[in-house]
């Protein structure tokens, strides 16, 4: 046979080399399969993430409120002091009105069945809008977490009084309330538009959005130009020695340094030396910056290389400078990609929470920033938070704010995905 | 220099026989890609043991034809082939065909010489291997010897088996692609613009490493240069804008064509 | 740059009663509320103790009292002046899964045996602790492995776990009376190092993720702050050490043996210069927060007596400088 | 006032390259030959010298005048010689809180006095500022209006601050290592003045347990990071176990046998996974894989901890899958089409293709990625923080509990003890340990990546 | 088809004239890439108002010759340029000169056409407007018809300046580039294989215009077929291996070489 192959005659048709080929196509298709499964194994598990996450999630979009109506006319207020009034008292007046009598002893029970801020939602209504003095206005005010989860059916009413967080009395008045129709489950808009809180029924992630925002505007401002100058001199004028290579080195090294890195760098440097305010989204946006810089400056360069130097020689044959060339052709050819890259790069600078803790933000703040030098929180830190707080609220919220971020992040990727294609170019 | 003087030319263009049997068949053969056509109705017989040449400007579908012969086509998305295709008088299309027998059968060798980063023994083992046709490692051994000294490849590279086959000159590399073409004993062979890449000196071995290959297998060869086809092809056709303009023995086309374009073309009034 | 904010840095434990304090003292006076940051004890006297001036925090939440070394840092960078608040007591809960059939009743001892790293032999030697299910421990105990989580040797709440209870426990031991009298160096390394070889798991800081985690396993027991139990107190039920189960009555009355004193600090000098520091410190000392039916006291804060409450509001409010 | 300036220098800027501009126009036409650069660059010139310089002045001075006008403000107070410098800070910030009309107690005269010298000064600096500023701006502005001629070649100069500018940019990167270097190694420093080097290296016990309070009594503490580093690279081991074949398999699939379609969902559906959160998977790893992760090794008959390396090792390796896909994606797209064609025209079926001949091919492109990955394993936080142990143990058991470098960072960052203590100070000392890990890694990943670079 | 016939190569191969004033001229040029030499010691003179074709092998030095002419060559990292090049007496590698004034009166068109991803008029208007040739709009718009014009492309764009250079055919786009190329008004402008990816059509058109050009400008163009070399050119070099193996009137280097290697290459004996 060897022989015969040599002299260039195979028998391509006989038994044996048709089993083989069989055999081969078997083989063909295996690794096919195992491709398969490891797809599927991959995508099955961001199925089982999303999933549990969504099911644990899913009770903190709606909130359960009471709606009361309060006098405003009959109280006691003084209109040129309007925060100085005794709303405490208004709104329990108005609270106790609901249920007719209750005893004293029970009264403690019973308000509790409200977020302990109640009187303090009503007075920034009224404040926001002195118009309802003047008469009987309704107010929906958030129940306290233990009834909130009693309504969502998290509490078993059934257990022993002294295994869960509300004892009868609080479901028994809980029963009349929703009897008389006072009870609703509207969705939460306050897990967007209010901040951070002690009471779950009112935490909120608008604080943890804003300051994400700030540090990610920090973090653009900083990286994008510095990073696409960066890309531009190494890829186009940089000459080829011993300072360029360390520089390369270092941009690979940078991209793969643990964030942690980056925080300790971030509270040496930018707190200890520079004495920059803690916690603050400037000091945050600018670890970032410093985490996302080697990744956009690779992208960067990819996509300048990409653009064939035909376009390159094209401008120079005409007598465009460098610069120009660079300018008016080379850029905006590679923008889209660089558009891309530094989306891709936000997004996992927006995920990223080790160097933000060491930064300090990770506080605790109730009011949205107002700008780059207020403290804040960032989603991820506010995750953390929220995951390490002992109200029951706190764990439905906590993955309602991961999807509220993983939104983000898909929302981010879809832009950079809608961009590759919208703009990928065939030379 | 081993290049060839113009008698040799001379004597290899009387020959040409038209005798020949027909080794393979295209009847109609269109070719789209994504819907464009590339190639339109294209009859051409390749007869067995000889050199068939294709010639013509750039774009005009050589490259198109010669690959829709071992159905290397069916690897580029978008691309449909039309018409008939026969390899002694099977259809290659038919879909009871197998494309690994047909490959293994109808050899390929291509424009830029791209041997596997592997060693240069490996490289020629590579066929024969994944078709087994070696039973064990001494038959495999003389494959490998056989199909470099078929291509003129042996004396060079015997001392140096294991080391990497793309540390060869261009040259070298291009008649490796060949020796590994040869290893799994195809009957025909397709070339497509196999010297464009290379230096004259190395254009030269390869030239005449095909003139001997004819005696053992049928060869289709695709090149830009006229002076090429006239020297190493016995039946040459010419391509323009996708139609097969004039096809013929090799000494005819090159005296006395036909068509005016072939004439326009060869002596050098386009492409 | 002049700042209208409170700063607060410091423990986690101190961590919640703070963010309450400071969300109730923002919507009294509807000043900007303060920025309350859980840094670890040592972190957050670090930034304490840092100097005085805007940038630096004004007060500091501390597991424990300040060290004398913190003491120097502090007075090396100015920070002479600081007041000292003990304000209550933080319950620690060992706890199980209401899954668990048993009910835990536990000595020190028991938990000494237990979850200590090396156990008296009886012959004055030491063993690595061979106990591998409770009722290796002691016969009426259950025949369940040992599964603790527990805080971490970095957190402030595993010192006083160790001291509170592993001390105790290893004292009650036969030998060790002896032992510390001979070799304290070798009595304080029996008793507290934890074990390592797996029944005891440092967990973290993260309370709810022990409590999820005794959930998903029932026969694991968890240690935490009381209010992660009390939150919880649906899913988990409490181990009773020397009998008594923590409840804030109990926890109280230092009847509950496992709790200990929580801190904070605050920068004297920032008191007329920050905005609203007096306002919330007054707040943070208010019986409304401290008191025996304060919101702390709801958030788990085990409050002081009566008398002690009005020593710390008085020394806070006055300002009485720590040292003197 | 500063915010002012900025956009005063931004309008005298974008004037000056106007009236530039305008001159240049006319200094063309006048001029007999041609002119070197067109008006815009000599525009641009003049406001780079308008801009520029003066802003550089605006920051230099921002960062000055505080401390300064402090000083002044301190030297015409009485007695302020004799303070302490933290008093001095805290006298400071009194007078400028008074002086923002924030006022807690009865001022004293002197404060009073000195909140009013705070107050002219403050004005003084402000127009001193705007002085100054605008001086720089006016003198820049007349240089650079001033070489405008037709044969002033404003676009090279033009250039040259803008390559000085990405020059600049470049520097950055090692600007950070730079930082990042120097702000471990001072603490890492004080650790090894405290913990002798060669125990920290080869120490084979980790119990960071150090007195917390003087009365408290607790066992020594150990610092050899040896299981510390075994326990990071056994659970980046796992990671890979996870990540390379199934990162790999996807992408074979993706590049080679996946339809179009398929391919552009499912590729940005696995880059989702790269995108998650760590923190996200953290939670996951503990809540969800942890226990299943248990109760797999308890049935298998092992010792299995609710902290298994394996839950944390898996879910990380999952985060890396589309790490290792892309690139292994882009290492197959490097390969040549003509070496899937060669393997093709010889018969070969898909597969063995893949197998025989892209595979060994890309290699050295997928192991680049490899080594890229296992870096960022070793290097990931928020998931072994919260799903791994903080034990560190030297077994080999994917079941049991082990604890990595960065868990060790954070935790004893964050925790309670002080900053002085070797517990504190030891998350520096591996910082820079770590740092020094990911490095070798990364330069060994791109020796290799950029030697397969230069193959074909 | 507008062939050119054979009467017409006829009457331009006389027309030459020696006695052109010299334009660019290339003393002992000299290249070198990363140290491995491509060019020795090149004499050679472009004369005026005249076509010279560069001939030779492939690898053989035409395009690096050409680009040192213009400087292209900076752009190649680790190119190295030697001896003198000067244009009109100028010293084209003095510090002094600025390269991009340079390239503005040495124009240059390359192998594959390639216009700029914008619209038409940009393409053309480019040039113009980075040195600032035009005063107004109007100006501008003068430029671009009249560069379109000269190129022969005007009659086919007008309705559509505005759509994308990239969409025009092949022969067309190489045609918008020699346009491009023209609007900046250079003296001599460089083409390399400005035909090599045309169609024969195109290509006629674009040596018909090249032949138009000469009248107003220098044009030096590297060709590998010897026929276009023949029909477009007044003046041919030979290179070889990196020498230029011989120059002349193109009329006497096709009928009467000097040199074997160009009389084997020309009647393709190799290449
Ligand atoms: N993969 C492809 N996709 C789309 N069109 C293609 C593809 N390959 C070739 N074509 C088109 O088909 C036509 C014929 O191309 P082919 O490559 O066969 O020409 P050729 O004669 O080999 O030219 P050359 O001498 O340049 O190799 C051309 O118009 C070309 O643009
Ligand atoms: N950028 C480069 N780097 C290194 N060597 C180069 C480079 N460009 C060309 N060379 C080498 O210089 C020599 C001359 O190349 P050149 O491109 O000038 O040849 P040519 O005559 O234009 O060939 P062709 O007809 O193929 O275009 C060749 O050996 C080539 O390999
Ligand atoms: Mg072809
Ligand atoms: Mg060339």
């Amino acid at each position: 046979m060897a022989a015969q192959a040599i002299t260039g005659h195979v028998d391509w048709k006989s038994d044996a080399m048709q089993a083989r080929r069989r055999a081969r196509y078997a083989a063909d298709r295996r690794l096919q399969i195992y491709g398969m499964v490891a797809i599927f194994f991959a995508l099955g598990f961001l199925a089982i993430l999303v999933g549990t996450l969504s099911f644990t999630g899913y009770r903190a979009f709606v909130q359960t409120t009471a709606t009361v109506e309060i006098d405003l006319s009959q109280a006691d207020i003084d209109r040129g002091d309007l925060m100085g009034a005794n709303w405490r008292n208004i709104v329990r007046d108005a609270l106790r009105q609901q249920v007719g009598d209750i005893p004293r002893s029970d009264q403690r029970d019973y308000f509790n069945i409200f977020t302990s801020s109640a009187p303090f939602l009503v007075r920034d209504k009224v404040i926001a809008d002195p118009d309802l003095l003047d008469g009987t206005a309704r107010f929906s005010i958030p129940l306290s977490d233990p009834l909130d989860q009693l309504a969502k059916g998290q509490i078993n009413p059934d257990l022993p009084e002294n295994q869960r967080r509300v004892n009868d009395r609080q479901i028994e008045y809980f029963n009349q309330l929703q009897a008389k129709g006072l009870i609703a489950q509207p969705f939460n808009w306050g897990l967007f538009f209010n901040a951070d809180s002690r009471f779950p029924e009112l935490a909120g992630l608008a604080g943890a959005i804003s300051g994400s925002f700030w540090a990610l505007l920090v973090c653009f401002v900083i990286s994008f130009p510095v990073g696409i100058a960066a890309a531009i001199y190494l890829e186009e004028f940089a000459p080829k020695n011993r300072l360029t290579d360390i520089i390369e080195i270092n941009i690979n090294n940078l991209a793969a340094v643990p964030s942690v890195v980056f925080g300790l760098l971030g509270l040496a440097v930018f707190l200890g030396w520079f004495g920059l305010p803690r916690s603050a989204p400037l000091v945050g946006g600018m670890c970032l910056a410093l985490m996302t810089l080697p990744t956009l400056i690779i992208v960067t360069r990819a996509s300048l290389k990409s653009v064939p130097s035909s376009i390159r020689e094209a401008a120079l044959g005409i007598g465009a400078s460098k610069h120009e060339a660079i300018l008016h052709h080379i850029l905006p050819l590679s923008m889209p990609t660089i558009m891309t890259g530094t989306i891709i790069g936000l997004a996992q600078a927006l995920g990223e929470t080790a160097p933000l803790l060491l930064v300090g933000m990770n506080a605790f703040i109730t009011s949205p920033p107002a700008g780059i030098f207020e403290a804040s929180t960032a989603l991820p830190t506010q995750i953390y938070i929220w995951a390490d707080s002992p109200e029951r609220g706190f764990v439905a919220r906590t993955s309602a704010a991961i999807l509220v971020l993983l939104a983000f992040l898909v929302v981010m990727n879809a832009i950079a995905i809608f961009l590759r294609q919208r703009f990928e170019r065939r030379w | 220099m081993n290049m060839l003087t113009d008698a040799a030319v001379e004597q290899k263009l009387h020959s040409t026989s038209n005798e020949a049997a027909i080794k393979m068949r295209g009847k109609d053969v269109t070719v789209h890609y994504n819907g464009k056509q590339a190639l339109f109705g294209v009859n051409l017989d390749v007869p067995e043991q000889q050199v068939t040449a294709l010639i013509g400007p750039s774009g005009c579908g050589k490259s198109t034809f010669l690959r829709s012969l071992n159905r290397m086509n069916d690897t580029i998305e978008g691309c449909r082939v039309g018409g008939e295709i026969t390899l002694d008088g099977d259809d290659v299309y038919d879909p009871r065909i197998d494309v690994v027998e047909l490959r293994a059968r109808v050899g390929m060798v291509f424009q830029k010489p791209n041997p596997f980063p592997k060693s240069i023994y490996e490289n020629v083992a590579y066929g024969p291997r994944i078709h087994g046709i070696a039973r064990n490692k001494s038959e495999l051994d003389q494959i490998v010897e056989s199909s470099l000294e078929k291509a003129a490849l042996w004396s060079e590279v015997k001392d140096r088996l294991n080391e990497p086959g793309t540390g060869l000159s261009g040259g070298q590399q291009q008649r490796l692609c060949i020796a590994r073409a040869i290893a799994v004993s195809p009957e025909v062979i397709l070339m497509d613009e196999p010297c464009s890449a290379l230096d004259p000196i190395a254009t030269a071995k390869v030239e005449e490493l095909i003139d001997e290959l004819r005696e053992n297998y049928t060869i289709v060869i695709v090149t830009h240069s006229m002076q090429q086809a006239a020297r190493v092809s016995q039946r040459t056709a010419m391509f323009h804008l996708g139609y097969l303009v004039e096809e013929g023995a090799t000494d005819k086309m090159f005296t006395n064509p036909d068509d005016k374009r072939t004439q326009d073309y060869i002596t050098g009034r386009f492409g | 740059a002049a700042r209208d904010q409170i700063k607060i840095v410091g423990s986690s434990t101190v961590f919640p009663y703070s963010q309450a304090t400071a969300e109730e003292y923002a919507n009294k006076t509807g000043n900007p509320a303060p920025v309350v940051e859980s840094t670890g004890t040592g972190g957050g006297f670090k930034v304490f103790c840092g100097g005085v001036g805007p940038d630096f925090a004004d007060i500091t939440g501390a597991s424990r009292a300040i060290k004398e070394s913190e003491v120097k840092l502090c007075a090396d960078n100015g920070v002479t002046d600081i007041t000292e608040a003990l304000i209550g007591y933080d319950g620690l809960s060992v706890a199980v899964s209401r899954a668990n059939e048993t009910d835990f009743d536990l000595s020190e001892e028991q938990i000494f045996k237990a979850l200590a790293a090396e156990l008296p032999d009886g012959n004055g030697g030491f063993v690595a602790n061979p106990n591998k299910k409770w009722s290796d421990v002691d016969e009426s105990l259950p025949a369940t492995d040992i599964i603790a989580f527990g805080p971490p040797p970095t957190s402030g709440t595993r010192d006083a776990f160790v001291e509170l209870v592993m001390h105790d426990g290893c004292a009650d031991l036969p030998g060790m009376a002896e032992l510390k009298s001979a070799d304290e160096d070798k009595w304080e390394e029996v008793c507290s190092r934890m074990r390592q070889d797996g029944p005891f798991v440092e967990a973290g800081e993260n309370d709810n993720l022990i409590v999820q985690r005794l959930e998903a396993d029932p026969n694991s027991v968890g240690i935490f702050g009381y209010s992660f139990l009390y939150e919880n107190s649906d899913k988990l039920k409490a181990v009773k050490i020397e009998g008594v189960a923590p409840t804030f009555d109990t926890i109280a009355d230092a009847s509950y043996p496992v709790s200990r004193p929580i801190f904070f600090y605050v920068k004297n000098a920032h008191r007329d210069v920050i905005p609203g520091m007096s306002d919330f410190l007054a707040e943070y000392m208010s019986d409304e927060a401290l008191g025996p039916d304060g919101y702390l006291a709801e958030r788990g804060l085990t409050p002081l007596s009566d008398e002690k409450r009005e020593e710390v509001q008085k020394a806070v409010l006055e300002g009485k400088k720590f040292g003197s | 006032m500063a915010g002012y300036l900025i956009g005063f220098l931004v309008l005298a800027a974008g004037l000056a390259a106007l009236t530039s501009m305008q001159r240049a126009r006319r200094s063309r036409d006048a001029a007999a030959d041609k002119a070197h650069s067109r008006p815009i660059y000599h525009g641009l010139n003049a406001a780079i010298w308008t801009g520029v310089p003066a802003f550089v002045f605006l920051i230099v001075w921002l960062m000055g005048q505080n401390s300064i006008i402090n000083s002044l403000v301190l030297a015409s107070f009485p007695g302020a010689d004799a303070l302490s410098g933290a008093e001095k800070s805290l006298l400071i910030s009194e007078i400028r809180q008074v002086a923002a009309g924030n006022i807690f107690k009865e001022p004293t005269p002197e404060i009073l006095a000195a909140v009013d010298h705070l107050k002219s000064l403050q004005s003084i600096a402000v127009w001193m500022m705007v002085a100054v500023v605008a001086a720089a701006a006016s003198i820049g502005a007349f240089f650079g209006y001033r070489v405008i001629e037709s044969r002033f070649r404003a676009r090279h100069s033009v250039e040259r601050s803008v390559t000085w500018f990405m020059m600049f940019s470049s520097l950055v990167a090692i600007l950070t290592t730079g930082g990042i270097v120097a702000s471990l190694l001072y603490e890492a420093l004080q650790f090894f003045a405290r913990v002798p080097v060669t125990e920290f290296l080869f120490g084979l016990r980790w119990e960071p347990q150090i007195a917390l309070r003087p009365d408290q009594v607790a066992g020594l503490g150990a610092f050899g990071m040896v299981p510390v580093l075994f326990g990071t690279f056994a659970i980046s081991a796992l990671a890979m176990a996870v990540s390379v074949p199934v990162g790999i398999l996807s992408a074979v699939y993706l590049t080679e046998y996946a339809g179009e379609r398929f391919r552009a969902v499912v590729k940005p559906l696995l880059e989702i996974l790269a995108g998650i959160p760590t923190v996200v998977y953290g939670f996951f790893a503990v809540l969800t894989v942890a226990p299943i992760v248990r109760s797999l090794g308890l049935s298998l008959g092992l010792e299995a901890a609710p902290n298994s390396a394996l839950a944390a090792g898996g879910v990380m390796g999952v985060m890396l899958i589309p790490f290792i896909s892309s690139l292994s994606d882009d290492a197959f797209a490097a390969v040549p089409r003509a070496m899937r064609d060669g393997s093709y025209a010889l018969g070969a079926t898909k597969g063995e293709t893949i197998r025989k001949v892209l595979l060994p091919a890309a290699l050295p492109g997928i192991v680049g990625g490899v080594l890229l990955a296992l870096s960022r394993a070793v290097g990931e936080t928020m998931i072994v923080v919260m799903a791994a142990g903080l034990i560190a143990r030297m077994t080999v058991n994917p079941f049991e509990a082990v604890t990595t470098v960065t868990v060790q960072i954070v935790t004893l960052l964050i925790g309670d003890s002080e900053f002085d203590n070797p517990k504190t100070l030891a998350a520096f000392a591996l910082g820079l340990v770590l740092f020094l890990i990911t490095l070798g890694l990364n330069l060994i990943a791109l020796r290799t990546v950029r030697k397969y670079r230069e193959k074909y």
